[in-house]
């Protein structure tokens, strides 16, 4: 497969009161044509950071520090304000979390569709309307003529989400970022959504990278899984790999403390103790260490680089960022942790 | 114990709660939200029972008229025989203390004016559950008892994280040494790594104090976890209620049947061979709710019937009591489809 | 259930929303000037009449309208009076009367407002219809007219006390200027504060807190007094803030006007009035009290920004 | 809409009716008797002479019992006649219907223009945010801010007719005139310091809002992404300033029309109140308030077509 | 010289400008287009106008007049004896509001029934024929021909003025209703609302013939503009112009003229407490340098300080010992009051103190007090009107002026101390000294030539100086509010332009 995106070592910190806020430390991964990449952490541990800086759709506090976007081959970091503006809305589409308030409420939808591919495809407008009017058909929505002369408020949440998707495909994109798209709907609507992108991508054939928290959210859906602690990779892996096997002492304390069918009902979950760090120091260390079982004096003091997991049989393409090998290694829990 | 043995603790009759809105540009025309309507079930001393349905259905407000704290508009709400939809103000105050309520957001629910101690303190000074003296006492050992250090109780809550803040509503609710505790989507703002913390620590504290909870939430995981029946609504509606293992077994109702296919499980095979139930459409407005069945506008099995009247909830033995006119003929139907198969 | 058990790090730096709200202000360079010269202004408005190099009152028939030197920085007056130490005095008018009017209709804005925004329904619907009214009347007219009218009568009411009593506290009735100017003031300014607290109580109200304090049982006054109030503070310093700048304008245009503070008590009013008629000739008269009531002005402005953006932060998302 | 606009109007009737009994109270009660004024104008050699005092003001009927003229000037008002001036004799109608369209000119071109310009000021000053062009726009806002239009408006005419040997900028000669801009400017200046503050703050809000990331992941050009995504929404906010805005012009129209000769609403206060000529003062209260209130229900009513979310509003009425 | 066109600035918003009023702004134009009965020439000569003469019996109690045969209005018809009875009657009724009518018509028979609204028309008056009026006086008056001579009662087309009632129709005055007048301009256009007027030259008039071809009248209202636009030329003259540096910015011309019969003074209220004191009367008066107070409003001039009432008149007193200025003898006459000391004493109230210029020697004062009695509370109003009359309760000190119109001491006195004129009832708060009213009354029965009215006059005033009721502030002149270039402007007491069909404009100096 060809490789679309390749992300190198990308820094993003903003710039708070009394210093700064290091949002995103060190995140590299790499992107194939047509592959859907799943995105998980907690809340605050850099996702929508590390993927708006991307196309570096980021606020004016915020500063790339380090490291270089290359969408096929081009550096994004690099690129001026109007190539910039050429690569999002054509060859890179968002979809944003919550339906209600990333859509404008004093435009029609049809002029928010239309805009930006009768500026990137210098389409007329009626064209453009056309065009729009099909992709609404296509994410599903009954009636598009009509609706594109209506408000976002005359929708219901789970309709203007597909009026983001709509908007996100309209340039034709090659890769679609969709943040958190389903987080602030229900899970029914949301059951619709994630079917309705299944589909989509079969049709298009393009990049997808789905952010969300929700592990199991990702099961059923992407090739590949990257999960993110303190704004950093801490593993990265195949999809089954990651439930099957997971490496990261994070990642496996997340996927036990989510109760499912398997956990005995009514038992104590096993939760991972304290809470996610702050980041307005620069980690010098993993930033997990605190929470982990598995803490090691090393842990404290190095950052752990993300790299393949060794060990008989280890997927290649399984990295991890640890330096302790949970397999040979007894849990032992660590008391507190910072807040 | 066998249910029948069991004595409910809250009885919850015919409740219905409207609020009247206004709408309209001017805020000129007059509406009704039927939030709730015709809501009846039990809760038994010590069980967790679990509400689940989506966004806007009426959970948080059924746990809120059930504590009066939304008067309801008709109906009742039987807590140990006494019925506190008819109380006043007053008398409704002392009742208080023996039912409690934990928000969703913990950012929110706590006064940023007043420290931990003053928070937790307000209670039992309310209540005057214990002599001034022992107030300091009894505020330690509550924080204590969520886990935490009892040297916070002077701190304010923004200095704490959302899952200590949640720990400290949970320590308030606890302050008056209530029988009942409803639990308001305790955890959804919560992050996922803290989630299961929460969670435990209410199932601790269940224990220890014998409580009765009711467990509102829309994550059917979570609820599936610590909940002893559930209960599932739909616009304002109970559609479905039975023991937790009855239901996650034998689902009857189509809406929760579409419920539990839409549940995301952290296994791939799983997903993988999953065959989900995507229902069309959105959930109704609850101001202009549909007519007979709320679900059928949604439902794939609804006939003209379901449009025509409101079923009522019926036991199909063990107490699994569920809402639908055509659980008969669905059920047929699938015999039919898998027998095909 | 030691794994639950969580401690507060002794070395995590404690700090409260006021003294966050405060670092917040002292990190906005305008804020921070703005702030210096309200205190700088409390300060003289207090001091000031010990420290004036001159009398304020005291008249030099022969250095008159002099313009600024050493001996009289500001220069004097078409009477000879030192203006520094008239603009110095006029700090105290400008701020006894800034405060006052604030405060009182501050006091009126939050009784009005608490009283509509706890009980709702017609009482609510009344007081926004007060509101209302009172909003759009034209408030100088208003303020004129209460003055005009209700001065004499005042005026002469006290006097027949003074007469009748002999209690010393009738006579002086200059403090009728003052009563009035507040009174009629705080009669028209009411409307604003009370919008905030009753926008308030409206917001407080369904926050999560109150709703907590009804479910453990709080009584209502209770709930008003100890969550509601304290939780609406933001937006009342910022609007007396705010206020207090406003007034001193609204002194100062009565006193052009002829009503409100008269001589030979100097206020930034009189004093720019007396100035805009000599000023062709001796623009300083006009130009010390005009700089310091803009300054003034400025500062509050500068300082109400300040506080608005410590005391409101918009939230990231 | 026509359901809701009677039901201002009816809304506002008492509330005009408490107003003018407030200030025909007041004035009735407190303020000078405007025949012995036209007296103790002249020297003190004329006798003051209090029957021919009494015997005026009861040809006038000024001695009627309060409510008895209170009762019949609103049958007047009812009528839509506002009496005579007790100084000059001449109807309040006619005094008010020449003076009012002067200040109704003045104020809404000040208002309109200015508001354009602060709107554009404001948005210019917050897509700069705290750089130069950001602090040159604040600085002169709040500057205008903090100089009282009665202190402006003299200093700026001596200034053009000192320093630019200009004419006086005096009187009236319509809308059109050159003369009337300076009173114009100074009369918006002030208010659209207000508008600036306002606009910039608004603006600021919105650029944070989520659906201008999204018009920004677009990939839509800047100039694009402010016309369509920030000015509308940044005009409502702005729009329902109005009302403070036609206030603050009133208020300030008092303190200027005089310097500038303008035969408005303003100029009549200013010598209706040394006067005490209170059916003029009234006709003027009750002209001030109808043209807020109109204002203030002309803002409501441009809502729903600002923001197409307020035509579908809710309101919780508990 | 035609082509010339003046124009005056008019301090307020003028919206009546009948020539009944009787005073007000706009009576001080009232001699550019009505014909007074009579009027004194810049050299003091009682001149004829309308009335070609008029005679008296030697009573003095009944007064013939004669219309002036050639006497016509402005629409070429004849001026009669009726218009001038007419006149009187109609500006004397109560719903006229004549505000001086009493001043020069008060002594006619049934004056006061008219006044008060008892009877339509005073009995003493009546026509004789067609061009003669016969006057009979209540009381012997030498002096009732002067007291006419005034435009403030110029004759108006009767017909015109009155309606059928009685009463005065609204508007009649104005152009647009066909206006005729007497004087040598006629209103061409008055619009109220811009307060502009326009007058031109009267092609009827039947004095000579007037010079200028134009005059405008324009509201201007605020006096730093009104200055403005006089300095650059904009405005000619002004209907009344003071600020505190009027002479520095428009040249000491403007505000200068010939002295004037009447005088500014600080009337104190005998009988509000601390003021019923006269040791307290003493001790605030002498607490006063005169000179420095008048200094203190006018630093350059054209007024100068005032000492005893009288002023300009034949009468003036020689011999009147000024108060002195005694800082020492003040604080004596101060402890020797019954208040002892200033702290008892409760607060005073200036009032009347409307201009700039009075507010600065007002302060003056005040400071003089603090200064040397150490009084505290003093307060200043501006206007008169609400703090006195008859439910005026607090008010202490008035500033006002006192005068005559006629250079006659005794009716100078009479308006200003006699113990029925409105100065003593009001300002001094029922001032009534027997003596000085048995002094007066005796003295304004005696013909104008007769050295005993003076005498009598004189020894009013120095008994009125011992009970020490008023602060003298200055003495007026007619000021010529006009720039230099505008010629032949003189006023009278009545501040009324003299002639002014001779007025022109020097263009010449007109910058
Ligand atoms: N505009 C901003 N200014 C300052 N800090 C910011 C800003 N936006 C985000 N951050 C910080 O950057 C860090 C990463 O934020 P990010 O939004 O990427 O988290 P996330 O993983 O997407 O979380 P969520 O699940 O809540 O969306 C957080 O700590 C957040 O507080
Ligand atoms: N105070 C109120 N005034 C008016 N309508 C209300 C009020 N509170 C709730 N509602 C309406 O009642 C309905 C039920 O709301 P409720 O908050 O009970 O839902 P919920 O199931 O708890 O939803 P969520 O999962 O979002 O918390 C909704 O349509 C809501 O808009
Ligand atoms: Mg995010
Ligand atoms: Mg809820
Ligand atoms: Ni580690």
């Amino acid at each position: 497969m060809t490789k679309l995106l390749e992300v190198n070592n990308l820094h993003t910190r903003f710039k708070v009161r009394n210093g700064y806020l290091y949002a995103v430390n060190g995140v590299s991964f790499t992107l194939d044509k047509g592959e859907m990449l799943g995105v998980v952490g907690e809340s605050g541990c850099g996702k929508s950071v590390s993927m708006m800086s991307l196309i570096r759709l980021l606020p004016p506090a915020a500063q790339i520090t380090q490291g270089e976007v290359l969408l096929e081959g081009k550096d994004l970091a690099k690129a001026s304000a109007s190539e910039i503006n050429m690569v999002r809305g054509s060859k890179v589409g968002m979809i944003f979390q919550d339906p209600m308030t990333s859509l404008n409420p004093f435009m029609k939808i049809g002029a928010q569709l239309c805009e930006g591919i009768i500026y990137h495809k210098k389409m007329s407008r009626a064209d453009a309307m056309k065009q729009a009017a099909k992709y609404l058909d296509l994410v599903g929505i009954s009636n598009s003529e009509h609706r594109l002369h209506e408000y976002p408020h005359q929708l219901s949440g789970g309709m203007r989400q597909r009026v983001m998707i709509a908007m996100a495909l309209l340039g034709e994109p090659e890769l679609v970022i969709a943040d958190e798209p389903t987080t602030a709907l229900d899970v029914t609507i949301q059951a619709q959504i994630v079917e309705l992108v299944k589909e989509l991508r079969e049709k298009l054939n393009m990049s997808i990278i789905w952010i969300t928290h929700d592990l199991s959210l990702l099961a059923g859906m992407v090739d590949r899984i990257m999960v993110m602690y303190g704004g950093s990779v801490v593993e990265e892996a195949p999809l089954d790999e990651i439930y099957k096997s997971p490496r990261h002492p994070y990642t496996i304390g997340l996927l036990k403390s989510i109760p499912s069918i398997k956990t005995e009902a009514g038992s104590r979950l096993p939760s991972i103790a304290g809470a996610p760090p702050n980041l307005f120091v620069e980690p010098q260390s993993c930033p997990f260490a605190a929470r982990c079982a598995y803490r090691k004096e090393r842990c404290t003091k190095e950052i752990p680089p993300l790299e393949p997991v060794s060990g008989a049989g280890a997927n290649p393409h399984h990295r991890i960022a640890c330096w302790v090998d949970v397999t040979k290694e007894p849990a032992e829990p660590k008391e507190g942790g910072m807040l | 114990m066998t249910r029948a043995a069991k004595q409910p603790l809250v009885k919850v009759k015919n409740l219905v709660k409207y609020f009247p809105i206004k709408i309209g540009a001017f805020g000129s025309e007059k509406a009704v939200v039927h939030a709730i309507d015709d809501v009846s079930f039990d809760i038994f001393r010590g069980e967790t029972l679990g509400l689940v349905g989506e966004s806007g259905c009426g959970k948080s407000t059924t746990g809120f008229t059930i504590l009066q704290i939304y008067r309801s508009t008709s109906g009742s709400v039987e807590f140990e025989g006494v019925d506190l939809a008819s109380l006043s103000k007053q008398e409704l105050r002392a009742m208080r203390k023996r039912a409690q309520i934990v928000f969703q957001d913990p950012y929110s629910t706590l006064n940023p004016r007043m420290t931990i101690g003053e928070a937790l303190a307000e209670p039992m000074k309310v209540h005057k559950i214990c002599p001034d003296n022992e107030i300091q006492g009894r505020i330690a050992q509550l924080i204590r008892d969520v886990g935490l250090n009892p040297n916070v109780a002077n701190r304010y809550p923004h200095e704490f994280s959302g899952g200590q803040r949640q720990r400290i509503c949970i320590a308030r609710a606890l302050a008056c040494n209530p029988e009942f505790i409803v639990c308001d989507e305790p955890i959804s703002a919560l992050d996922v790594s803290i989630q299961a913390q929460i969670i435990n620590l209410l199932m601790d504290i269940q224990e220890k104090y014998n409580l009765t909870y009711l467990f509102i939430a829309h994550d059917l995981a979570v609820v599936r976890h610590i909940s002893d029946r559930i209960a599932v609504m739909y616009l304002g509606k109970i559609m479905e209620i039975a023991e937790k293992k009855d239901l996650f077994k034998r689902p009857l109702h189509p809406y929760t049947k579409a419920l539990l296919s839409a549940v995301p499980e952290a296994d791939p095979d799983i997903e993988r061979q999953r065959q989900r139930i995507i229902l069309k459409g959105d959930v109704s407005n609850a101001i202009d709710p549909p007519s007979g069945c709320r679900f059928h506008p949604r439902c794939a099995y609804a006939t003209d019937a379901c449009a025509q009247s409101v079923p009522e909830l019926e036991d199909y033995g063990d107490g699994h009591q569920v809402a639908c006119l055509r659980l008969d003929e669905i059920a047929m139907e699938e015999k039919l489809e898998t027998e095909d198969a | 259930m030691t794994d639950n058990t969580l401690e507060l790090q002794q070395e995590e730096k404690q700090f409260s929303l006021a003294k966050d709200a405060f670092d917040r202000l002292i990190a906005n360079k305008l804020a921070v000037i703005g702030m210096l010269l309200v205190v700088f202004l409390f300060f003289i408005a207090i001091f000031g009449p010990y420290i004036t190099p001159y009398d304020f009152l005291s008249q030099d028939l022969q250095a008159r309208n002099q313009a600024p030197s050493w001996a009289h920085w500001f220069g004097t007056d078409d009477l000879g009076r030192d203006i520094m130490s008239r603009v110095i005095y006029g700090a105290r008018t400008a701020v006894i009367v800034a405060f006052s009017t604030t405060f009182l209709s501050l006091i009126i804005g939050i009784f009005m407002g608490s009283l509509g925004g706890y009980f709702g329904g017609k009482v609510d619907a009344f007081i926004v219809w007060l509101i209302d009214i009172t909003m759009s009347v034209p408030s100088l007219l208003l303020v004129i007219v209460i003055n005009v009218s209700m001065k004499p009568r005042l005026v002469n009411w006290m006097d027949e006390q003074f007469l009748l009593t002999g209690n010393s506290f009738y006579r002086n009735t200059i403090l009728v200027d003052f009563v009035l100017v507040f009174g009629s003031l705080a009669l028209i300014k009411w409307p604003k504060a009370a919008r905030i607290i009753r926008g308030q109580i409206m917001s407080v109200r369904n926050k999560n807190y109150v709703l907590a304090a009804e479910a453990i049982g709080v009584p209502t006054p209770k709930i008003v007094w100890k969550y509601v109030i304290p939780n609406s503070i933001g937006p009342i310093i910022v609007y007396i803030s705010a206020a207090l700048g406003e007034a001193m304008v609204f002194e100062s245009s009565f006193s052009f006007l002829g009503v409100g503070v008269r001589p030979p008590i100097p206020s930034w009013g009189n004093m720019i009035s007396d100035g805009l008629r000599v000023w062709q000739l001796y623009p300083h008269i006009l130009a010390a009290p005009a700089a310091v009531l803009a300054l003034v002005t400025i500062a509050f402005s500068f300082l109400g920004d300040g506080l608005n953006d410590a005391l409101n932060p918009r939230q990231w998302k | 809409m026509g359901r809701y606009i009677l039901f201002r109007l009816l809304k506002w009737i008492p509330s005009v009716f408490i107003l003018l009994l407030l200030i025909y109270a007041l004035v009735f009660f407190g303020a000078g008797d405007p025949i012995k004024l036209i007296f103790l104008q002249a020297p003190g050699d004329v006798a003051y002479d209090p029957d021919r005092v009494e015997a005026i003001r009861d040809a006038a009927g000024l001695n009627r019992p309060f409510l008895v003229q209170f009762m019949d000037y609103l049958g007047n008002i009812a009528n839509g006649n506002f009496g005579n001036s007790l100084v000059s004799g001449r109807s309040v109608n006619s005094m008010i219907s020449a003076a009012l369209p002067v200040t109704l000119k003045i104020g809404l071109t000040a208002i309109f223009l200015l508001s354009i310009v602060g709107i554009i000021l404001g948005v210019i000053a917050a897509l700069n945010q705290n750089k130069l062009l950001d602090n040159l726009i604040v600085g002169f806002a709040l500057i205008v801010w903090g100089i009282p239009v009665f202190v402006a408006g003299p200093l700026i005419i001596v200034f053009l007719v000192l320093v630019m040997d200009m004419d006086v900028p005096y009187g009236w000669s319509g809308l059109l005139s050159f003369k009337v801009i300076v009173p114009l400017l100074v009369l918006g200046l002030n208010p659209m310091a207000l508008i600036i503050r306002q606009a910039r703050a608004g603006v600021l809000e919105v650029l944070s809002e989520d659906y201008v990331r999204t018009a920004r992941a677009k990939g839509i050009p800047n100039y694009q992404v402010v016309v369509k995504h920030i000015m509308r929404p940044v005009l409502t906010p702005v729009v329902s300033q109005i009302g403070l805005l036609v206030i603050a012009t009133l208020n300030n129209s008092i303190l200027i029309e005089k310097v500038f000769g303008l035969p408005g609403l303003g100029r009549l206060t200013e010598t209706a109140i040394k006067t005490s000529d209170y059916p003029v003062i009234l006709a003027i209260v009750l002209i001030f308030s109808t043209v807020v209130m109109a204002s203030n229900l002309l803002v409501d009513i441009s809502y729903p077509l600002l923001d197409p979310r307020a035509a579908a509003k809710k309101t919780g009425d508990e | 010289e035609d082509g010339q066109v003046l124009n005056i600035a008019h301090p307020v918003l003028q919206q009546n400008w009948s020539p009944l009023q009787g005073g007000g702004h706009a009576a001080r134009w009232q001699s550019l287009s009505w014909a007074a009965p009579m009027y004194f020439d810049k050299d003091g000569k009682l001149t004829p106008y309308v009335l070609s003469s008029v005679e008296s019996d030697d009573s003095y109690v009944n007064w013939t007049l004669h219309v002036n045969p050639d006497a016509v209005w402005s629409d070429g018809s004849k001026i009669t004896a009726e218009d001038v009875v007419g006149t009187w009657n109609l500006s004397a009724r109560p719903a006229t509001k004549h505000a001086r009518v009493n001043l020069f018509l008060g002594g006619v028979e049934g004056f006061n029934d008219v006044v008060v609204g008892k009877a339509k028309d005073m009995t003493g008056l009546s026509v004789t024929d067609d061009a003669t009026v016969s006057v009979k006086l209540a009381s012997a008056d030498p002096i009732f021909d002067q007291k006419i001579a005034t435009a403030l009662i110029a004759p108006v087309k009767i017909s015109q003025a009155e309606d059928e009632n009685g009463n005065e129709k609204s508007d009649w005055w104005m152009p647009q209703n066909g206006v005729v007048v007497s004087g040598p301009f006629m209103p061409e256009t008055m619009d109220l609302d811009q307060g502009v007027l326009t007058l031109v030259p009267n092609p009827n008039f039947f004095g000579p013939k007037p010079k200028l071809e134009k005059i405008v009248l324009t509201t201007v209202a605020d006096a730093s503009t009104a200055t403005l636009m006089l300095k650059r030329g904009t405005m000619d003259a002004h209907t009344e112009l003071i600020t505190p540096t009027i002479i520095q910015d428009l040249g000491p011309d403007f505000l200068g003229g010939p002295a004037l019969a009447k005088g500014q003074q600080f009337w104190i209220n005998i009988k509000k407490p601390p003021m019923d004191d006269i040791n307290v009367r003493k001790a605030l008066i002498m607490s006063i340098n005169p000179d420095e107070l008048a200094l203190a409003a006018f630093p350059d001039g054209p007024f100068t300080a005032a000492s005893q009432i009288l002023n300009k008149v034949p009468g003036v007193d020689p011999d009147f010992k000024k108060y002195p200025y005694d800082p020492e003898a003040a604080k004596a006459a101060l402890a020797a009051s019954k208040y002892k000391d200033a702290n008892r004493l409760p607060k005073i109230m200036f009032v009347g103190i409307s201009t700039p210029t009075h507010e600065a020697a007002a302060q003056y004062i005040a400071e003089q007090w603090r200064k040397t009695l150490g009084i505290q509370g003093i307060e200043m109003k501006p206007a008169i009107e609400t703090y006195s009359g008859p439910d005026q309760k607090s008010v202490q000190i008035f500033r006002d002026d006192v005068g005559t119109r006629v250079p006659d001491a005794v009716s100078y006195l009479m308006g200003s101390i006699y113990s029925k004129s409105g100065n003593a009832r009001n300002k001094l708060g029922s001032y009534k000294n027997d003596k000085i009213d048995a002094l007066l009354e005796e003295a304004s029965v005696k013909g104008v030539k007769d050295p005993d009215r003076i005498k009598l006059a004189q020894e009013a005033q120095r008994l009125f100086r011992e009970d020490w009721t008023y602060i003298p502030y200055y003495y007026d002149v007619m000021s010529k509010w006009a720039m230099p270039w505008v010629m032949n402007f003189d006023k009278n007491d009545d501040w009324q332009v003299i002639e002014p069909w001779n007025v022109t404009i020097d263009e010449a100096k007109r910058p």
